[in-house]
């Protein structure tokens, strides 16, 4: 059952060191404070897991806490490169990062195939691509029934998931909505999870096929406000895609980076820049 | 070169021209979605757009930043996971022809958004395949947009993330199930199509003001043009403005909203 | 791109004799109006398709129109027996009938399959029933991953697939709410589907997470007012339980179902009764 | 028999007591059903009852007559597939008690709603097995309810539609990823739980007025009794009452209901 927890108290009781971790989003409802909280506590050798690294974990893996990236596409969208990864990856710094690379397609399914309870994940998939002979968790199987061939990879099922929603209800429900991603998956993929919401209330009123997760299937919710900045929050405020360009120049250089994480995460508590 | 439009918009327009009503179509952000949108915004209004982050048919007044803008969900007709997305609507079949941008592209139409230099230690490391690698095997067919340059168009290319013809031009034949891969790549400077045999990529068309020598100079194999080469029809005077226009609004956009955003 | 056409049409243009054919609904939305012009059409060695026959294809396979089912429940909800289908499978009347018998996980999931372009559907499933000594078409299969034994099942790609939504827009977008089964997954399998609607709206005015089928994956568009009772339409009509009940006498008796068909669905043309 | 009840309500009573507070009960129709939402309007109020309809966390005011009908989904926290529901809320391990009924139920307490007889020529045709085969696998545990005759508790089955224990009584050990399997059994005589070691079904407990003769008349095995076998509490008047009230409106409302569907 969902416990209402504070997110400092939401991120110690259930992220550890050497945690294997999904924090999901895709673009929309990336959990941002969630991120800076885990930076803030100092958590270290996680194995991180994200379709889509973003900012978020450019500003993990700067801060150095990570050892493992497991993802699909590490790019700032639409901006260029994620120079903290880049550095981490080119140069070791602040520490070496081992990587296990997929496409968006195989990733998806590992996670659906997660909540699935499913070890692996089937697709048509990395037909021709060189990924198969950098990730040896790729496999191919053979169609018992047509004889094709078809790209399997083991499912994700991470130690905990963090996920932002827009909205929680008094027993723990959560609303998602807008681009639901692989929100739902990642939080029934994993042991435990933590969901940030933008707020509380007593009625989440949708319609019956609303993207609801039970409370019952969540670990612990911690209000967030305004929680996903610099992604967004449909419903609520839109995407700054002026700190992402922005983002590249603090990126690109070690020192504004560490300036700009002592500034707006390291020395704040929780305190959304 | 015709001073009324640059070389960029001459891309895009051309890349535009490639879309048609009634195309299903799987858009990569960047230059793709600027074409596809330009293309629904003109010619093919009732081309379907469709964006990785689960947006089907979507219709944004601006060009999204990234693929998981809000405006793009705001005018989709409906938006749905990222594994139903891939399951459902590209390996499902119902995409036509998938758009894709790409930082190195080879002779046979391999693209690269991996690496440059060797895997374990890089030399540029780049984001990697995102959707790409089942875009280009799942979509009916697919069409490339990039500048042209030594740098991006290789002889071949140091990683293949995504399938093109494979390093021999032969890696699609006999794998069932399989779009029929890249029909034409739209540079900056010229057309190109897979030579229905070799699969190799040759010139089929050069926008105006180009030369030959332009694009063997800027191309990093021994390039080939086909016989009655054509010149790429101009940009109209409404394709520009609506393109222009598009821009423009687009970066009011971006500039705009993020001003609330910052505290 | 969807075509409006008359239901007559519709299922004239694209339910032929010996097609494998799906008509979905669970308990909701079943398409009985398209059931009853399939019988008045006298179509005939279909292999029909379908988790839960339900009355339909009681129906359909008392009228002689199918030469084999596949299913995963067979009863009347909560009443007893499709006596129909008992008949067909007992004492071969009107005609003898082949079945092939699945359990709802494996169905949802090889229709989930379907959907997802894939040749087959793996699950945890099937373990200790004696359901795979007598069908053929369920597979073990060994995860490269972890070694363990998964039961495949080979997709559901019927065809032509038929289902009853509540609403279409002119541009023949489709919305199914409530419970929404494997409506979708139904007809994105299919080579071909036909959505019966209750009606057609300038705006089908939902939120941005609905189950909302886009016109181009959609074949032909027919209304039908109440073209899913004796089941029923959420937010239209509520589910006729007595008529599921009366259903019974109807079934158990080959004449009454006879003159029950004559007067219901032969000289109707196309009249709800 | 105390004439306060009937033997029906006295089974679906009990059962309903098997469900607490905090479990997430995969409900089957007729019977678990009943018991069910009894459970959840008495002692259980935040059970979590699921039906494979796609319906999570659903409150009916009356009883269903189907796994589907619209009073489930109307009063649910949300709707979601039937793939969903198999793959992420079953199979995906949220299930923590299966609540089945069945039409034959063996030593081992394997169910058997396929068929009487033989499966090419049948005698008996049943419905088949619906969600039972991988409900029963893949909860934590499983409850079972049905009506006690020589016709239904049977030596063995004449088909596994779901496994119990197996033929054996074995057929659970080593197995990775399965649930416990049966843990009671509720019938209109008794309560029967597996032995320990040899998973055969053993009476712990008779229904007030019930003898061991009248379940061993009632049995189609040579049925054991437990040491120390307990008489299974009466209803309360307030159980007696909420049940009462629960079947009258539901027939009401499924006359009623009906009244304005026929033309």
């Amino acid at each position: 059952m969902a416990e209402f927890l504070s997110l400092h108290d939401a991120v110690s009781s259930y992220v550890k060191d050497g945690a294997t971790l999904a924090m999901e989003g895709f673009t929309h409802l990336i959990p941002f404070a969630a991120g800076h909280e885990i930076i803030r506590q100092g958590r270290r050798d996680l194995t991180l897991i994200r379709m889509t690294p973003d900012l978020i974990y450019d500003q993990l893996i700067g801060a150095g806490c990570a050892s493992k990236l497991i993802f699909s596409w590490g790019g700032n969208p639409g901006v260029g490169s994620l120079h903290r990864l880049r550095d981490a990856l080119e140069n070791g710094w602040p520490r070496k990062i081992e990587i296990l690379e997929h496409s968006h397609a195989a990733m998806a399914c590992a996670y659906e195939a997660g909540a699935a309870g499913l070890p692996l994940a089937i697709l048509r998939g990395y037909v021709g691509s060189d990924l198969p002979k950098v990730n040896n968790q790729i496999k191919f199987i053979e169609c018992p029934f047509t004889g094709e061939r078809l790209a399997a990879v083991p499912s994700v099922r991470p130690d905990v998931s963090i996920v932002h929603a827009q909205k929680a209800d008094r027993q723990g429900n959560v609303l998602v909505q807008g681009i639901i991603g692989v929100q739902k998956e990642a939080m029934l993929a994993a042991k435990a999870c933590i969901v940030t919401v933008e707020e509380v209330v007593d009625d989440l009123g949708v319609g019956p096929n609303a993207c609801v997760i039970p409370g019952w299937a969540v670990s612990a919710i911690a209000v967030a406000e305004r929680g996903a900045h610099p992604s967004y929050a449909y419903g609520y405020y839109p995407r700054d895609n002026r700190f992402y360009k922005e983002w590249d120049a603090i990126a690109r250089d070690r020192e504004a980076f560490i300036s700009w994480l002592d500034e707006n995460v390291l020395n704040t508590e929780g305190v959304q820049q | 070169m015709n001073s009324d439009y640059n070389s960029a918009e001459m891309m895009t327009v051309t890349a535009s021209r490639a879309l048609e009503n009634g195309m299903t179509c799987f858009v990569g952000i960047g230059l793709p979605s600027e074409a596809a949108n330009l293309a629904r915004l003109t010619h093919a209004p009732n081309v379907v757009l469709i964006y990785e982050s689960g947006t089907l048919q979507t219709k944004p007044e601006v060009l999204p930043l990234s693929i998981g803008d809000g405006e793009l969900c705001e005018s989709a007709l409906t938006t749905v996971s990222v594994p139903e997305m891939f399951r459902y609507w590209l390996q499902g079949g119902h995409v036509s022809v998938g758009f894709l941008g790409t930082a190195q592209i080879d002779r046979f139409a391999n693209l690269n958004t991996t690496l440059i230099g060797d895997y374990v230690s890089p030399k540029v490391r780049l984001p990697g395949g995102g959707g790409a690698p089942e875009i280009a095997t799942n979509a009916g067919e697919v069409f490339v947009t990039l500048k042209h340059s030594k740098r991006t168009f290789v002889k071949d290319v140091d990683f293949v993330t995504t399938l093109g013809f494979g390093r021999d031009g032969k890696s699609r034949d006999g794998v069932p199930n399989i779009g029929k891969g890249p029909t034409r790549v739209i540079s900056d400077l010229c057309v190109m199509k897979p030579d229905p045999d070799t699969k190799e990529l040759i010139v089929t068309s050069l926008h105006p003001g180009v030369s030959k020598q332009d694009v063997i100079e800027a191309t990093g194999w021994d390039v080939r043009f086909i016989s009655g080469l054509e010149t790429t029809p101009a940009p109209t005077a409404h394709e520009l403005k609506i393109l222009r226009d598009l821009k423009e609004r687009t970066a009011r956009h971006h500039a705009g909203e993020s001003v609330g955003e910052k505290s």
